[in-house]
């Protein structure tokens, strides 16, 4: 019986492991392409940075960062 | 009179039988740990905290009708909260340094031999009778080697319940040790000349690739490993959500509010695991054993990855970012930082070892789901 | 060898039907609009998601047990989830200029036709053998053309959740297409001369109006049409946290996190209802186009009311703001604004707008009473 | 059969509008006479409108504004 | 006509009973209340406004099925709510000036005098066939006496829910009205001479003293009063969130986010105890005259004992501070402040007031754990 | 019966009033002595403050306590 389960244990390291690296494998010829693909055609695709956040321009640069940095300590402790 | 008798019948003190006592002590322990050795606090200051509530004699917080168990059942059983975190965790997850190198996400496929052969241990030392556990138990004991709690304990919660508290604990508590942990094998197992490798720049990575990454990461589980879908499901979604840009307030909502209310509950869940009638047995002192031995065994095979690589790439890889594979996100790839700096000071890996730690978290999700589909 | 096949038997390529393969190119598509069009990114990227996650074959996400079929449950099943997103929405909407000019809840009544020609027209195409609704169903479609989120989604859980997901995508994506579906109609149904129409500047309205407001706006509902209590109360209540001052904690929570939380769940929820099987049917395709034309029928009737409304009054209205009493908040009061603006580049409707913009939510909910009133 | 459905959907159309149109026509009037009433009877209700949040004046208001839209960008988007 | 008959039938206004009718104004006054006149807004507008829906005649909220009814079971019935609002409350509260002066937490004891007495005034005028009390409902409306709302809730959830709805009004209620019920008996207890007593600056607490008070709590009540465990080790849990300095992410949320979104969903759930056919009877009034005689006989209680200590103690403490130990935090605190400034507009009690304020907080917790331990 | 009720709610109150006496007295002790220890072996824990708010210097002290002050405002209101 326990050499049944030991042998059950070999099978699944066996597979497991090697399923492990045939997909993290994948991602990476899949992602290389992707990525390849991506510069290939730089999409034109209208992708949103920071656009609904709205902030008028007369707060100059510094002040932003500052304050960008003090939210984040707010919120990322 | 009667009355003073009832009260003092129902007095912890009187109730109490040793374990409760030593699981108190355990959970101060714990509590120790996470404010004064800073050990993963987010999970093990809620986790010493709900070992001492589901250890209070009398108090029954951690069995059916206590508002512990009420917590386990609702948020553990059902697989929610390891799952929401799992998003949370995806929303704070920046794939730029994996995506700028994706070859080291094979590093985080070799970290994962961590996980494979504890569970072979496990079985082992069972055939030996060293120790009794079935081939569920020992898959759930081998995902501690992940280095990822909620992955561990959504594992547990489906393959060995009855062992979550344990590995739970020992899962964050091994994470919390990886600056202890990986540093001598880190330098047992590379030369110093390999340590001082310099790694050519990452290059910039475009919003559009971080977008389409979670996609390709969710497909490609979709179409091989649907028993990993929930668990990198909600992960990429987090993800997604994080770097579509197009809904901030969710991906920020996620990544506080959420992240943080589920933390609490998770914790204080875990800890109704840790009741001394089940938490005081050998099966514990072994799943402690088995679980460092995993994260021993991911770091070497992380290393030696990096090695091997090293033999067929033109472009080397220094081999100290090969431990990060097992994911402890971020603090393995801090680790290997520290270890490189200490043979060449102007030698940063941290951004290169991102790359094998986040692999790893999706490597140990993998893992995982494989469990699970032969398994559950 | 066994094992590889039954690692193979469990893959999602080799369980999938042509039907999941569809429905998670409906998904990619969803995000697609989310991400790239902007279409209601808030709920259709989680429901895109949702959608794909609820199709890969094998991982059973969406049926007994799987984790979006347990959110489903949860939040919609219950009523939760849109209640709660209701006292969100009231907690973010301002009466002001509605109170300024109440006249203008009459346009929020007349959109409200769109609806209930819809019901018809699935009643009648239904009798004439083209689609198969049956009376509650021909309701919860006819509810798209409330252009309200939450109230389709807590009519169709009541009356039709079989089609809920159907109802949801549609009810979400034409409120995305406002700005294509609105326009020229607006400009078929008004002269040049009326869209040149400048209407009155808004008085300004105290705070105990807006505070005494949802307690009338409650009490009037609970008098006349209790069925419409839950949606109306919950949203009389965010509002009334908002507005009364002395909650602002509650409410900025209500107005944040709460309201972030609930819509990830809520997302993910309807997309466990676009299961292929579920979903890929004829009755999805009618819907679809129900729901357009009872987009279009509710901006006509809209427009045409606030003609009517100018035969008889003599502060006149312009007919443009008519059309932002379908709701779809605040998209149809900028739609006015934008058309109004194309025919005198000095004549603002938005605030003007906004008033039929808010009672097309009251009136979309009492519609949505009434259906449940008689059916349910 | 179905005209009998149908007979049922044109009942609860014209119900249904006509009962949309009577709640908020009724709305309108009740809405009516409370502004007139508020208006009349001004009100002396102590009414908060922040006077919960505390802020000292040590604060010039411009930095105030700033810091408020920075909020702004925070929570709302 | 059928169908006018039907919408008639099932208007509220048709189907009212006088009962609703009253409640419906009493919701309103619960309402006024919290917005101008400010009695403890955060409960008051959620419990007047759930009070309203749970009397719109016909909706059926608050009973099976309704969204208050299930929001009641989720959270009220479970024990959640209650004990979550304590953790935040925990989470809220500074102990260092109870650390700075331990000798305080003597007048939290002697303030809970109010509960018992009242719990023998409710079982005495049931004797004398006044009201109808049995020994858990007296034990329930005695805990009002303990000015500490989410007690109050948790504790009629398990021996009284029947009388739920008039115990968390009469609560909160009496807690907002704190400014007026104690300044008149305060006067009346102690001497001018008295009131101007001056008290020693407060010592500095270290924070280390501040993180091993709440283990120190957690211990003592898991020792001594399991019953007590559930109230006591959130609030413990919640304290030390907050005073371990390392997990400064999920305490935030605690006090923010969290304790706000139970707020909401804890008013609207008492809210539906407050039914009609359930509140309108002879009882509510009993409990609403009964809480009011706790109230006043804690505060006396509080002051007597603060005279007593001034006997055998040489560090005088002014006996204004003693009313503080019924809780209410922290109102309360502030009455001791400003009755001690009309004496000495020097003396500034706040700050001492603050540790019978805390303690209180403790002693009803106490309190209630040695009702549910006989009683439940 | 009736009697009964009340001689056990006499009991219940003289345990309970003593039993809170008890617990609190107690905790006088323990806190005073815990304090003493505390004072007396000084502890050297390397106890969190704020360590986990990462803020770099470059931002004055003053526009920090704005800053702190707003989010405060946000926050606790
Ligand atoms: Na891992
Ligand atoms: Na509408
Ligand atoms: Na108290």
């Amino acid at each position: 019986m326990d050499n049944n389960l030991l042998a059950e244990a070999i099978n699944l390291t066996l597979f497991g492991m090697g399923f492990v690296f045939v997909f993290l494998t994948l991602m990476v010829l899949v992602t290389t392409v992707m990525s390849l693909l991506v510069k290939r055609f730089q999409p034109n695709l209208n992708l949103a940075t920071t656009s609904n956040i709205e902030f008028s321009s007369d707060i100059d640069e510094k002040t932003e960062a500052i304050i960008k940095k003090a939210i984040k300590m707010h919120t990322k402790t | 009179m009667e009355q003073f008798n009832i009260l003092w019948n129902n007095t912890g003190l009187y109730q109490m039988v040793w374990g409760q006592g030593l699981m108190l002590l355990v959970g101060i322990l714990l509590i120790y740990l996470a404010i004064v050795k800073k050990f993963e606090p987010l999970l093990l200051l809620p986790i010493g905290f709900g070992a001492i509530l589901s250890n209070i004699p009398g108090a029954n917080l951690a069995v059916d009708g206590g508002i512990l168990h009420l917590f386990y059942m609702v948020g553990i059983e059902s697989g929610a909260f390891p799952l929401i975190i799992f998003m949370g965790v995806g929303a704070l997850t920046d794939f730029g340094p994996l995506l700028a190198n994706p070859k080291t996400l094979i590093l985080g496929a070799a970290a994962q031999f961590g996980i494979f052969a504890t569970l072979l241990g496990a079985v082992g030392l069972s055939a030996l009778g060293v120790f009794d556990f079935n081939l569920k138990q020992a898959a759930a004991i081998g995902i501690i080697g992940g280095a990822d709690g909620p992955t561990s304990i959504y594992v547990a919660s489906i393959l060995a319940p009855e062992l979550l508290g344990a590995i739970a604990v020992a899962s964050y508590s091994y994470m919390a040790l990886v600056p202890l942990i990986q540093p001598p094998i880190m330098r047992a197992m590379t030369t110093e000349k390999e340590r001082q490798i310099k790694m050519v720049q990452l290059r910039e990575v475009s919003k559009t690739e971080k977008i389409i990454f979670p996609i390709i990461l969710l497909l490609l589980v979709a179409l091989l490993l649907p028993a990993a879908a929930p668990l990198l499901g909600m992960f990429a979604f987090g993800n997604l959500m994080k770097e579509s840009g197009v809904v901030n307030r969710l991906s920020d909502t996620t990544q506080n509010a959420l992240i943080n209310i589920v933390t609490i509950f998770l914790g204080l869940a875990v800890g109704s695991k840790l009741m001394a009638e089940k938490f005081l047995q050998l099966d514990t002192l072994g799943i402690l054993v088995l679980g460092l031995v995993a994260f021993a065994i991911g770091t070497t095979s992380g290393l030696l990855m990096a090695k091997l690589m090293n033999i067929f790439s033109k472009n080397k890889v220094n081999p100290l970012i090969g431990s990060a594979g097992v994911s402890a996100v971020p603090m393995a790839a801090r680790v290997s930082n520290k270890v490189g700096l200490e043979s060449d000071p102007h030698n940063f890996l941290l951004m290169h070892a991102m790359g094998p730690n986040v692999a790893g978290v999706i490597g140990s999700a993998i893992a995982a789901g494989i469990m699970i589909q032969f398994l559950a």
